[in-house]
């Protein structure tokens, strides 16, 4: 099978000269959890604009499901691939919550009763289905990524890329969205976070892709991150629990730890 | 600025009706009042809708409230047009050397074109109490307005809160950094300070613009919105609504017009 | 300046109307060249934008206050086109919700502060703009843009309630003396905001004239 | 000596009714580094802005540095409190950094040489001196950050408060944020942070403050994020560290660990 996106040697320029991507290739697996690290500036977002056609191919290939994306395939590609922005008053722009969870069904030429079923479908697993009628202004910030999350589901992609979704979110709010995250994946569904979180990612994904100026760094298994080399180059930090067993290079074997659980069995080894 | 995408508060009954009957009606209404000729059917018809107004449960308060926003208009011209007009002196004000002078003729021009706008304030009062604008925009499309208006009707109240939101958060952090507008246009500290804010807030909403714009692409927009709202059916107790708000209109606007004609008949 | 109902009479408004639907029409073509499928969601984001901006008071003189009519402001920033459509929304807007400005005077609203308002504000400030080069240029088109938006808007509102049969032709001069001041402070505060956008690196791209902020 | 901040039984409600702040006490020691906790809508920076005085009191008293805080001394206490927003671009407007650092200063009256020296040594401190000419707008978020932050000290401000100051900074962001609060902390400033991130509240601050639904649920050392019970009843989390150790009472003996350091040294012990 196929993976879900794999990008060759990917480049891309801004209008204004900025070179914003430099010959990036990544893969993302169908079906796992990827987060895209890097600092401010690395090319994160940029890269996420492709994956949904936004921003169209200037050198080299990105693939998707197997198709090639060209701008002939930019309404499949839109159905396929659902982006979630960072700041939900961007993307919320209807009057009322069920309007704009409409938005993308209705784009895709759904209709009646078909469109009322794939609202309230995605709107339930959301757990804001009781909010349908209201108007977005007098959400909450947790409530209004859900709705935003809600209006991505509702096209039913196979893949579904976040922006920094936990930047504004408090404690509650960052875990009603993973749990989120992790049901859909469940299900089958390929999730990429772009985040400067090295925590969250440690934690979360399968696979770490970290991008530094417009390159791709280094990818593969959140292992990466305790590297501390590499973590210097790309200007982020390492995690808390490999940061704690950083002066303890004999319990590092045969493998740094990097989420709470490998934390807690070196210890009760030790014990 | 929450307040433009609330729910009316009042209008518990009324606000059942469908929102194009009630539109259609009160636009009927407000057209015929304008054009009355008689202050008595014009003071009737006022009655009426304020009546109307206050049974739907619309606060006195609230009416009074919206009343102040067209009060300056309204306010400025009964106080001069009674003074300018060329007629027959009335009431005289002596103030120094010079000498206002109310004449009837004025009078009677003012008093007409005002109570015109009392009435029609009232209609549009009752109007926009008990119907949300989202309602209206809504009934607006059913009625064939131009979708392009009621598309970017609706976006802007929308990003109209989101903006106010960003202004105020502005002024604040402005504020707390001891800023006070000074006295007048020529302190060129205080213009300064507001046509940056100001040039900010757009460069800001700009950059928000492009970035909806691209969410939307991201959900397979392709510059054609498709309509994907349900249409209500219009009830028999909208029709009668309807019905019984544009006949009296029209009943008063009859009497208006041939109102001398129409007392032998009534013998 | 909102004119309420029950001012105009019936002639004026229905042709007031008119107009201003003949002129919103020609604009959304217009824009919708410019701007393809980017039309609603830039117009509507900088509608809620110029409504914000028509909020914020500023001190004029001796404790009054004034606010921004916008005209100029949203023809100097987007264009003719554009800003014509942001203020007929606007003032859509003011008559549903805040009924500030009556149903049926709603086209001679558009037409005064919309239509009139853009055109004489673009009159200007394109031309003046070029002539005089440099930010110089720019405030001075802004401020004169600005400032003869209110005035012909103000002169608009006196010809259709003279029109209407009100005996308003004596207070006429009355009126527009009081613009003129009125204007003083629209045009400091647009000339203000434009030179502080440009000053950011913006170029308004109805003008083409990147140059002016280039030094 | 007085504390630098001291809160009796604040109450506030907002125009619709809302309410923000039920009878909350605090105190902030001078020189102290103290981080407000709490979910979004806890009342956190409904708080915040009572101590610069643009949320005026209410019920209940605000004294700031000895003094009761009313309309009269506004102009004073905006000079000694000085508060950095959440989003830079809600706090810079001005056409250029140098500009903007002034607002501040010439707000309270500064004119040439002294503004000049102000506006310079701000600007140094936060290491953007090269950058006063350049138009805010166009910096990156980090610099955004800095900028305003520089625009607050420029006002010598005794107390500097900061809402939600590390939301959206990447690792070297925040290492250069927390950097520099520590410099000013180290120079006699009170330092105030409104934040949900218990790992930064517990690695940094010397004093948490816990709010929940508009009360103080608790006060005191950061060791109070390692109790279960408060940190569930204010919707937060407990800091990685805690987490770590949580499955292993008899470590947690006589404290249990919140920062790198003490989980460092309950594992030396153990080797």
């Amino acid at each position: 099978m196929e993976p879900a996106i794999e990008v060759t040697k990917l480049s891309f320029s801004y209008k204004d000269g900025t070179r914003a991507l430099d010959r990036c290739s990544v893969t993302v697996e169908r079906g796992t959890k990827v987060a895209i690290l890097g600092p401010n500036g690395s090319g994160k977002s940029t890269l996420l604009l492709h994956f949904n056609g936004i921003h169209l191919v200037q050198q080299g290939t990105v693939r998707v499901l197997g198709k090639t994306v060209n701008q002939h395939n930019e309404q499949w590609l839109r159905s396929k691939v659902g982006l979630v922005f960072q700041d939900p008053d961007d993307q919320i722009f209807s009057g009322t919550v069920w309007e704009d969870v409409a938005f993308g069904p209705v784009n895709q030429g759904l209709r009646g009763e078909e469109l009322e079923a794939k609202v309230r479908q995605a709107l339930r697993f959301v757990n804001m289905e009781q909010y349908g009628h209201k108007v977005p202004y007098h959400l909450s910030y947790g409530q209004k990524k859900r709705v935003a999350i809600a209006g991505v589901l509702a096209m039913d992609p196979d893949i579904i890329v976040l922006d920094e979704p936990v930047a504004f979110l408090d404690p509650a709010g960052k875990r009603a969205l993973f749990e989120l995250l992790n049901r859909l994946n469940r299900q089958g569904k390929t999730i990429v976070t772009a985040t400067h979180d090295v925590d969250l990612a440690a934690r979360w994904a399968d696979k770490v892709i970290i991008l530094c100026r417009g390159r791709v760094l280094t990818q593969g298994e959140p292992a990466l991150l305790t590297d501390k080399t590499i973590v210097q180059e790309a200007e982020l930090e390492l995690p808390t629990v490999t940061e704690i067993f950083a002066p303890f290079p004999d319990l590092c074997q045969p493998k740094t730890p990097v989420t709470v659980e490998e934390a807690r069995s070196i210890i009760k080894q030790l014990l | 600025m929450q307040g433009i995408e609330d729910k009316p508060s009042a209008g518990i009954w009324i606000r059942g009706v469908d929102a194009r009957v009630k539109m259609i009606a009160v636009v009927i209404f407000i057209i015929n009042a304008t054009t009355l000729q008689d202050k008595t059917l014009l003071l009737t018809t006022a009655f009426l809708l304020l009546g109307i107004s206050l049974i739907a449960g619309i606060s006195p308060v609230h009416l009074v409230k919206r009343l102040a926003v067209i009060l300056p208009f309204g306010g400025v011209m009964v106080s001069v047009i009674p003074f300018v007009t060329p007629g027959e002196p009335v009431w005289t004000l002596q103030l120094g050397a010079f000498k206002l002078a109310v004449t009837k003729e004025g009078w009677e021009a003012a008093i007409l074109p005002c109570l015109r706008m009392l009435t029609a304030f009232l209609g549009m009062a009752f109007l926009t109490s008990t119907t949300s604008l989202r309602e209206m925009t809504h009934a607006l499309n059913h009625l064939k307005f131009p979708k392009i208006l009621i598309l970017l009707i609706d976006f802007t109240v929308r990003y109209i809160a989101v903006v106010m939101d960003e202004l105020n958060r502005m002024q604040t952090a402005r504020k707390a950094r001891g800023f006070k507008p000074g006295r007048g246009l020529w302190d060129r500290h205080t213009v300064k300070t507001i046509g940056s804010t100001l040039a900010m807030l757009f460069l800001r909403s700009y950059e928000r613009a492009e970035r909806v714009y691209l969410a939307m692409l991201s959900r397979g927009y392709t510059g054609r919105y498709k309509c994907c709202g349900h249409c209500h059916r219009i009830k028999k107790l909208d029709l009668s609504f309807g019905a019984a708000m544009i006949t009296v209109s029209w009943a008063i606007k009859l009497v208006d017009m041939g109102g001398i004609q129409w007392s032998p008949l009534l013998k | 300046m909102h004119i309420p109902d029950g001012f105009l009479d019936a002639k004026t408004w229905v042709s007031a109307t008119v107009i201003s639907t003949g002129a919103l029409g020609y604009s959304i073509a217009k824009t919708r060249e410019q701007l393809s499928d980017r039309q609603v969601p830039r117009l509507g984001v900088m509608a809620a934008f110029i409504f914000a901006a028509q909020m914020v008071n500023f001190p004029i003189a001796g404790g009054t206050s004034g606010h921004l009519l916008g005209a100029a402001l949203a023809t100097a920033l987007l264009g003719p086109w554009s800003a014509v459509i942001v203020l007929a929304t606007v003032l859509m807007i003011q008559c549903f919700v805040f009924q500030d400005g009556g149903l049926t005077a709603l086209g001679a609203n558009i037409l005064n502060m919309g239509v009139v308002g853009v055109l004489v504000s673009a009159g200007l400030y394109g031309p003046l703009s070029r002539l005089v080069k440099g930010k110089t240029g720019v405030v001075l088109a802004s401020f004169a843009a600005s400032w003869a938006s209110v005035m012909a808007a103000a002169f608009m509102t006196g010809a259709e309630l003279a029109l209407s049969g009100i005996p308003f032709a004596v207070v006429l001069p009355a009126m527009l003396g009081v613009h003129a001041l009125i204007g003083i402070g629209e045009g400091v505060i647009t000339a203000a905001v434009v030179l502080a956008v440009l000053n950011a690196g913006f170029s308004p791209n109805w003008l083409r004239k990147g140059d002016v902020c280039s030094e």
